[in-house]
């Protein structure tokens, strides 16, 4: 069996009455594309907000590398490598997109606080260059790199997102919803550059509702209803789960 | 006893002055999102219509002076006076009250007039910007009253049968030096009056629906398809009445100057604040309780303890209260915090 | 930022030193060149660079620094008074109070952001206005203000001479343009280090929390020291333009402490252009003018200003214009506050930016490619 | 009009010139000419002499400065030889001549003070940095007046003193440089007194409401000095903050202390306020221990006589100088202001032209501008015909003692000026007292 990176145990949260997450257990392996699907309610975006700091589960221990972040601050969640990309895009809209890909850089580099005037950002050649990089993987070049980032499309935002998750080359990256809203030619360019990622071997968890986009980028499915998972296994293992398509699929052919 | 009682009272007719002003500021920052700076200058335009009023009632016929030659110096006998007689002395002293008859219309012309001309451009300007204009704006209009009536403050008084105290203390069968002013007892009345009516428009009218609608989600109205800039304008007049009234009111407590507004400016803020921002009811309970802190921290036996509370507690409730409780008393979430 | 088209920071320290050091003379056509506006222009210029550095870059909007300003004037006099008439202790002793004052009340704020912060550090200078005024006296001297006095220990000085000393370094008085030229020294290595901060990675972050602070915590940034650090220097330039403030002036007041003090540097800052570099100094340069010559003109002055108008023209402008003027002035400063907001939201380096823009599109087909 | 027209025009290229010149002349130059001088702002090689005026002309004493500004602008007149002269016919002695100050046209400029230490002095050293001024005066606060005063001593030019009570001014911050023509809390306590005595009897229980900053505490001080000395007992004395509004909080104890008298250690703003919210307490209808309740208010002003309106009719307090005094200097000035503004003076007004003319003629005295001869000549300087009687600026403390008035507010005013009744013209006898008990030290002549 290979390295887990994040080992979710029993996590439970309620909301008031609500029942949100229901005794949930996880393993994600080292380098595996780990899917969540599940219908709109079934406690995703909880789980998600778990295991980054957001939300503190009532019962239950999320360990990251062996060791548990449950209390943790964000801050320290994403310098011990787990990173997150937002399903509203997140980003800095006054910055460039040049500096909007520096700062994670700098995360990555200087660590969650460092005190340096006196070199200029300008002068950093080395962080630059990678995000210019970075950018260029993005089709963006040239003088776009200095534009706003808050002028761009929706689709742009969240990509531009991706790219300053990817900067901080991180042991596990979340993804939430990384299509969710996109015309198709925009979901097929987030796609490819998932696919780009998913040769770099990095480990993903990835909550989608695209059953297109889940099932050509991820190595395992989790289903997730009603805060409990039904079901894991390989993407050919959940299409024919009958429990899963009962349950969640409703019937639909896949 | 006596003392505490008296300084209950004292807090509550602070507090009905304090909750009044936040109540329009916080009106019109949780529909419309503008920080309003030029708030107590509308607070001093009330004020100054009930001067206003007076002076037009005592419109006077001048009898010179005879003797003093270098000037003229007249002694003036109102025509309201000649002509009706004792008629006449009473409305001129009733002239404070009576001016809300020119307050309501002249505030609401105001409050309209500045919303449409102005405000109405600032929606989606950042807040620096509503501060930077709106205090611009009041700095204009106290400087416009200032060059009209004159710095120094005018007497404004409360009409002659009600303008010394009411012996509280015999009516409740306490100490006969139980008295206080039936100016403020009238003002805290009034004060509760406004307070429920805005509360009771707002909860019992298909109007006020929307208003409180639109102070919890702005977009989400406008989505309705509702004219919301109309909605708008109509409250901000009714901020700008509300504060008018709380300062024609106030006119035989303080005798109003051109600058009262900027005194009460801060201090509002620090209510609407520790409220908790958009919350009306924050607003009022927050104007209520740091009046009568206030009040309290103002007793000699605590002043000798802590030498100097008084001129602080307020902002040391503020701070106390934010630190507790992040949005102050009753605020939401997001609201402002950035 | 666009890194490959900014100016180098030599030539931008060029520039700014030179037009600094020779304020006298060219302020001297419209009447503000004369010593202690000069002083005022150079100490508010730092008071202003630095609150920039928290409210232009942060975004979190103080209403109380004029409190560390107070603390830098009363520290300083106090080094006046008990050790020596030398300005630097006076200086270094002003900034480290106010650096540890700011480190306390931002602690404290820090906790909240926006209007709720706004608010705590408005309380936090308003209870120590107000002590300062009544129950510090003793510290404070109250109303007044604390000033020297013959009797004053001075330890570190010589026996004092028939009436009061004055603030000196190394012999040289900071009265008049000596106390100018110190000043606006101080001003340029002030203006030195906020440039260093506004391009340094630094102050990327700092713009950054401005931009969005919680993609700033999941990025793995603990955004509050940061912001520590940004309160905390802008304090210091408070306590340090307050120590200045003593310096040319060895008089405190507690008034230097009021919301309207804070609120003058919210305006001057916002007026100028919130997050420009040069901005905040702009709005120094206009408010102080105002405040100072403004309020001086006369209609005597006026009648002369106008008397090449023939008579009756000459009076008309003097009574169009006599309301702005003297008495007057707060209502000029009113109506510049709403017309330079309604006209150039980003204060007047966007005005400028935009005759720049104007400039640049009609010289652009001559000259193609240029640089900034 | 046409004449004041006329005056206004020429005197103005004067007073423009000035300004135009300090304004155009590079720096440099101006820095190596004061260097150069013998003192500071030396005028003799100019044909004009330049006075600054330093009022408040925003915030709450903007129409006091107003006042203020209008006398200064009356003497400067007078002193050029235009208009009537005003008290310059009835000074005693006097050398002034009506051909401006040692035959040097006087210029003026002004400033506003916004009754803050800060701004003042930043106004006042603009006029002695940028207007070159031989002497400023104005001023509306002791606050203000003490912090110039400072000023005035490092800057080695004299400051006449215009609106300033409290016992520091001329006491522990006494300067050289800086004179009071204003009477102070002190001697509006020792005038006080005997009418209190006479009106109040000497079994009395005061309590006192006091701002909370220098000049309150040193004006309770002197109060309770004179009415603890008439054998009154002080109930209590609670300070209170500056700029308050409602001081309800603070008049509620008195209805139960016990106290018989209420005394109000407030000025301006906050005095107005006080008062009408004290009356609406009902404490002037009050009786304790068999004794009507009285407010006093030691300090008084037609200006806040008119915002406290019908509030003020029979209040006791004092008052440096009113308009109705019928003495021939009071009347000269009345005469002059009134027929060139249409309203009487304020005692504003009063103190900041006497103290105009009295630096002018300590000038002509002096035979030069020098200010340690001039400062000289005004120490020890006993003068009449300036509206308080026989007046002298003592020496040791650069204090004037004159004659103080008593007044209350009026019950039956016979016009809307006539607002204080003269009660008692209390002599400079009573009312002087030892130099020495407040300290302070002068300091040097030569600065």
């Amino acid at each position: 069996m290979s390295n887990l990176v994040l080992n979710i145990k029993g996590v439970n949260k309620t909301f008031g009455g609500l029942q949100a997450l229901n005794d949930v257990n996880l393993e994600i392996e080292e380098g595996k594309v780990h899917a969540i699907i599940g219908p709109n309610g079934a406690g995703k975006s909880t789980l998600l907000n778990c295991c980054i700091g957001r939300l503190i589960p009532d019962t239950g221990s999320v360990t990251f590398d062996g060791e548990n972040i449950i209390g943790k601050q964000a801050h320290e969640i994403n310098q011990m490598g787990m990173v997150r990309v937002f399903q509203t895009p997140e980003i800095f809209p006054d910055l460039s997109l040049l500096e909007n890909v520096m700062i994670p850089a700098f995360a990555k580099r200087d660590g969650q606080y460092s005190f340096n005037i006196f070199k200029a950002a300008s002068s950093e050649q080395d962080i630059i260059d990678e995000a210019t990089r970075m950018l260029a993987d993005l089709d963006i070049t040239g003088d776009r790199i200095y534009e706003h980032a808050g002028s761009m499309s929706r689709g742009d935002k969240r990509r531009l997102e991706l790219v300053m998750c990817l900067i901080q080359h991180p042991r596990l990256l979340l993804l939430d919803e990384p299509t969710a809203g996109m015309a198709r030619h925009d979901t097929n360019r987030t796609i490819e550059l998932m696919k780009k990622i998913k040769e770099s071997g990095m480990t993903k968890i990835i909550i989608e509702h695209d059953m297109h986009v889940v099932f050509s980028v991820a190595d395992t499915i989790s289903v997730l209803a009603q805060g409990a998972i039904i079901a894991s296994g390989t993407p050919d293992e959940i299409r024919g789960n009958p429990i899963v398509q009962e349950a969640y699929l409703g019937g639909a052919h896949l | 006893m006596d003392a505490i009682f008296l300084q209950l009272l004292n807090g509550l007719d602070k507090g009905g002055a304090y909750a009044l002003i936040a109540l329009g500021l916080t009106l019109v920052f949780g529909t419309l999102g503008v920080v309003n700076f030029a708030h107590g200058a509308l607070f001093m335009l009330g004020a100054f219509c009930a001067v206003s009023f007076q002076k037009l009632l005592t419109i006077s016929m001048k009898v010179r002076d005879e003797s003093i030659t270098f000037f003229e110096a007249y002694k003036e006998v109102p025509y309201l006076e000649i002509w009706f007689g004792d008629f006449g002395s009473m409305i001129i002293d009733w002239s404070v009250p009576l001016s809300i008859l020119l307050t309501i219309p002249t505030m609401l012309l105001i409050g309209l007039a500045m919303e449409r001309g102005l405000i109405k451009h600032f929606y989606k300007r950042t807040h620096a910007e509503q501060i930077l204009v709106t205090f611009g704006l009041a700095i204009v209009v106290q400087e416009v009253i200032r060059h009209f009536y004159g710095a120094n403050p005018i007497p404004t008084p409360a009409p002659d049968i009600i303008s010394g105290s009411a012996p509280i203390g015999l009516w409740l069968g306490l100490s006969e030096n139980l008295v206080y002013p039936w100016w403020r007892i009238i003002y805290l009345t009034f004060s509760i009056i406004i307070i429920t009516a805005v509360f009771a428009f707002l909860q019992l009218t298909t109007f006020g629906m929307v208003v409180r609608a639109g102070m919890q989600d702005r977009e989400m109205v406008a989505m309705l398809g509702i004219n919301v800039e109309r909605k708008f304008t109509i409250v901000f007049g009714m901020a700008a009445v509300v504060a008018g009234l709380a300062g024609m009111m106030y006119a035989p407590i303080l005798p109003p100057d051109y600058h009262m507004g900027m005194d009460f400016l801060v201090l509002s803020f620090v209510v609407v604040v520790v409220g908790g921002m958009g919350s009306l009811r924050g607003a009022v309970a927050a104007g209520f309780l740091l009046g009568i802190l206030q009040s309290f921290a103002s007793l000699n036996e605590i002043k000798s303890i802590l030498p100097g509370i008084d001129q602080i507690i307020i902002y040391l409730v503020a701070v106390v209260i934010l630190l507790t409780r992040p949005r102050g008393l009753m605020g939401r979430k997001g609201v402002m915090e950035d | 930022m666009n890194f490959t088209k900014t100016r180098s920071d030599l030539t931008v320290m060029l520039i700014f030193s030179i037009a600094v050091l020779t304020m006298p003379i060219w302020l001297a056509p419209i009447g503000a060149g004369y010593p202690d506006l000069l002083q005022k222009f150079a100490i508010f210029g730092i008071f202003a660079i630095g609150y920039n550095i928290l409210f232009g870059l942060t975004g979190y909007l103080s209403f109380g620094h004029a409190a560390f300003l107070g603390i830098g004037s009363y520290t300083a006099v106090w080094s006046f008074k008990l050790l020596t008439m030398n300005v630097l202790p006076a200086i270094f002793f002003a900034v480290l109070m106010a650096g540890l004052f700011a480190a306390l009340i931002g602690f404290v704020s820090l906790r909240r952001s926006g209007i709720y912060f706004s608010i705590l550090t408005l309380a936090f200078a308003q209870m120590s206005y107000n002590l300062a005024y009544s129950v510090l006296t003793p510290i404070t001297n109250g109303e007044t203000g604390l000033q020297l006095t013959l009797q004053d220990a001075r330890i570190f000085d010589g026996p004092a001479g028939e009436g009061l000393p004055s603030t000196e370094l190394f012999g040289i008085s900071m009265s008049g343009y000596s106390g100018f030229y110190f000043c606006a020294v101080v001003l340029i290595i002030a203006f030195f280090l906020s440039l260093k901060i506004f391009r340094s990675p630094f102050g990327m972050k700092l713009q950054a929390i401005k931009s969005n602070q919680t993609r700033m915590k999941y990025t793995g940034f603990n955004t509050r020291p940061y912001l520590m650090t940004a309160f905390i220097i802008s304090g210091m330039y408070a306590g340090l333009a307050g120590g200045l403030m003593a310096v040319t002036d060895p008089l405190a007041g507690a008034e230097r402490m009021q919301w309207t003090a804070s609120g003058e540097v919210v305006l001057m800052t916002i007026l100028g252009g919130v997050g420009t570099l040069f901005g905040p100094l702009l709005g120094v340069g206009i408010i102080k003018y105002f405040e100072n010559i403004f309020s001086a003109v006369n209609e005597a002055a006026l009648h002369n200003f106008f008397s090449f108008l023939p008579g009756f023209l000459e009076n008309l402008m003097v009574t169009i214009i006599t309301p702005f003027v003297g008495e007057g002035w707060h209502l000029t400063l009113g109506v510049l506050f709403m017309v330079i907001v309604i006209f150039l939201p980003g204060g007047i380096m966007e005005g400028l930016d935009r005759i720049k823009k104007r400039y640049k599109t009609e010289g652009a087909s001559e000259q193609t490619g240029d640089k900034e | 009009m046409s004449d004041t027209k006329n005056w206004n025009r020429r005197d103005v290229m004067k007073a423009g010139a000035a300004f135009a010149a300090a304004g155009a002349a590079p720096m440099f130059f101006t820095k190596d000419a004061w260097a150069a001088k013998d003192f500071m702002n030396n005028p003799s090689n100019s044909s004009t002499v330049t006075l600054g005026f330093n009022v408040p002309q925003t915030g709450a004493y903007a129409d006091e400065g107003a006042d203020e500004l209008r006398a200064f602008k009356l003497a400067v007149k007078h002193l050029n030889g235009e208009g009537d002269g005003g008290m310059m016919n009835t000074m005693k002695p006097s050398m002034l001549k009506g051909n401006g100050i040692l035959g040097k046209k006087v210029a003026y400029v002004t400033g506003d003070t916004q009754t803050k230490s800060d701004a003042a002095r930043a106004s006042a050293k603009r006029m002695i940095e940028k207007d070159g001024v031989i002497m400023f005066s104005g001023g509306s606060s002791s606050g203000v007046a003490i912090a110039v005063q400072g000023l005035a001593q490092e800057m080695g030019v004299v400051f006449m003193a215009g609106l300033t009570h409290s016992n520091d001014t001329t006491g522990k911050d006494k300067r050289r440089y800086g004179f009071r023509h204003f009477f102070n809390a002190k001697m509006s306590g020792s005038a006080l007194g005997p009418v209190l005595k006479e009106r109040m009897g000497t079994d009395r229980n005061a309590y006192h409401l006091t701002a909370d900053y220098t000049w309150g505490w040193t004006q309770e001080q002197s109060i309770k000095e004179t009415t603890e000395g008439l054998g009154w007992n002080t109930a209590k004395a609670v300070k209170t903050p500056v700029g308050a509004g409602d001081f309800s909080q603070y008049i509620t104890p008195i209805l139960n202390s016990g106290a018989d008298t209420l005394i109000l250690n407030h000025y301006g703003k906050d005095m107005i306020n006080s008062l009408t919210q004290a009356v609406q307490f009902g404490l002037r209808d009050k009786q304790v221990n068999g004794k009507d309740f009285q407010i006093i208010v030691p300090l008084y002003s037609r200006l806040m006589a008119q915002g406290a309106g019908e509030n003020l009719k029979g209040i006791l307090g004092t008052t440096n100088w009113n308009w109705a005094l019928t003495d021939n200097g009071s009347q000269a000035f009345v005469k002059s202001f009134g027929s060139e503004y249409g309203f009487p003076p304020s005692q504003a007004a009063h103190t900041c032209y006497v103290q105009t003319l009295l630096y002018a003629n300590a000038c002509e005295m002096a035979g030069t501008f020098y200010p340690p001869e001039v400062i000289k000549q005004l120490e020890g300087f006993n003068f009449d015909g300036m509206g308080n009687g026989k007046t002298e600026y003592r020496a040791a403390d650069h204090q004037c003692f004159k004659d103080v008035l008593v007044v209350e507010g009026n019950q039956n005013p016979s016009s809307q000026f006539d607002l204080l009744k003269i009660v008692k013209e209390v002599p400079r006898s009573q009312v002087e007292y030892d130099a020495s008990i407040f300290g302070g030290d002068l300091g040097p002549y030569e600065v």
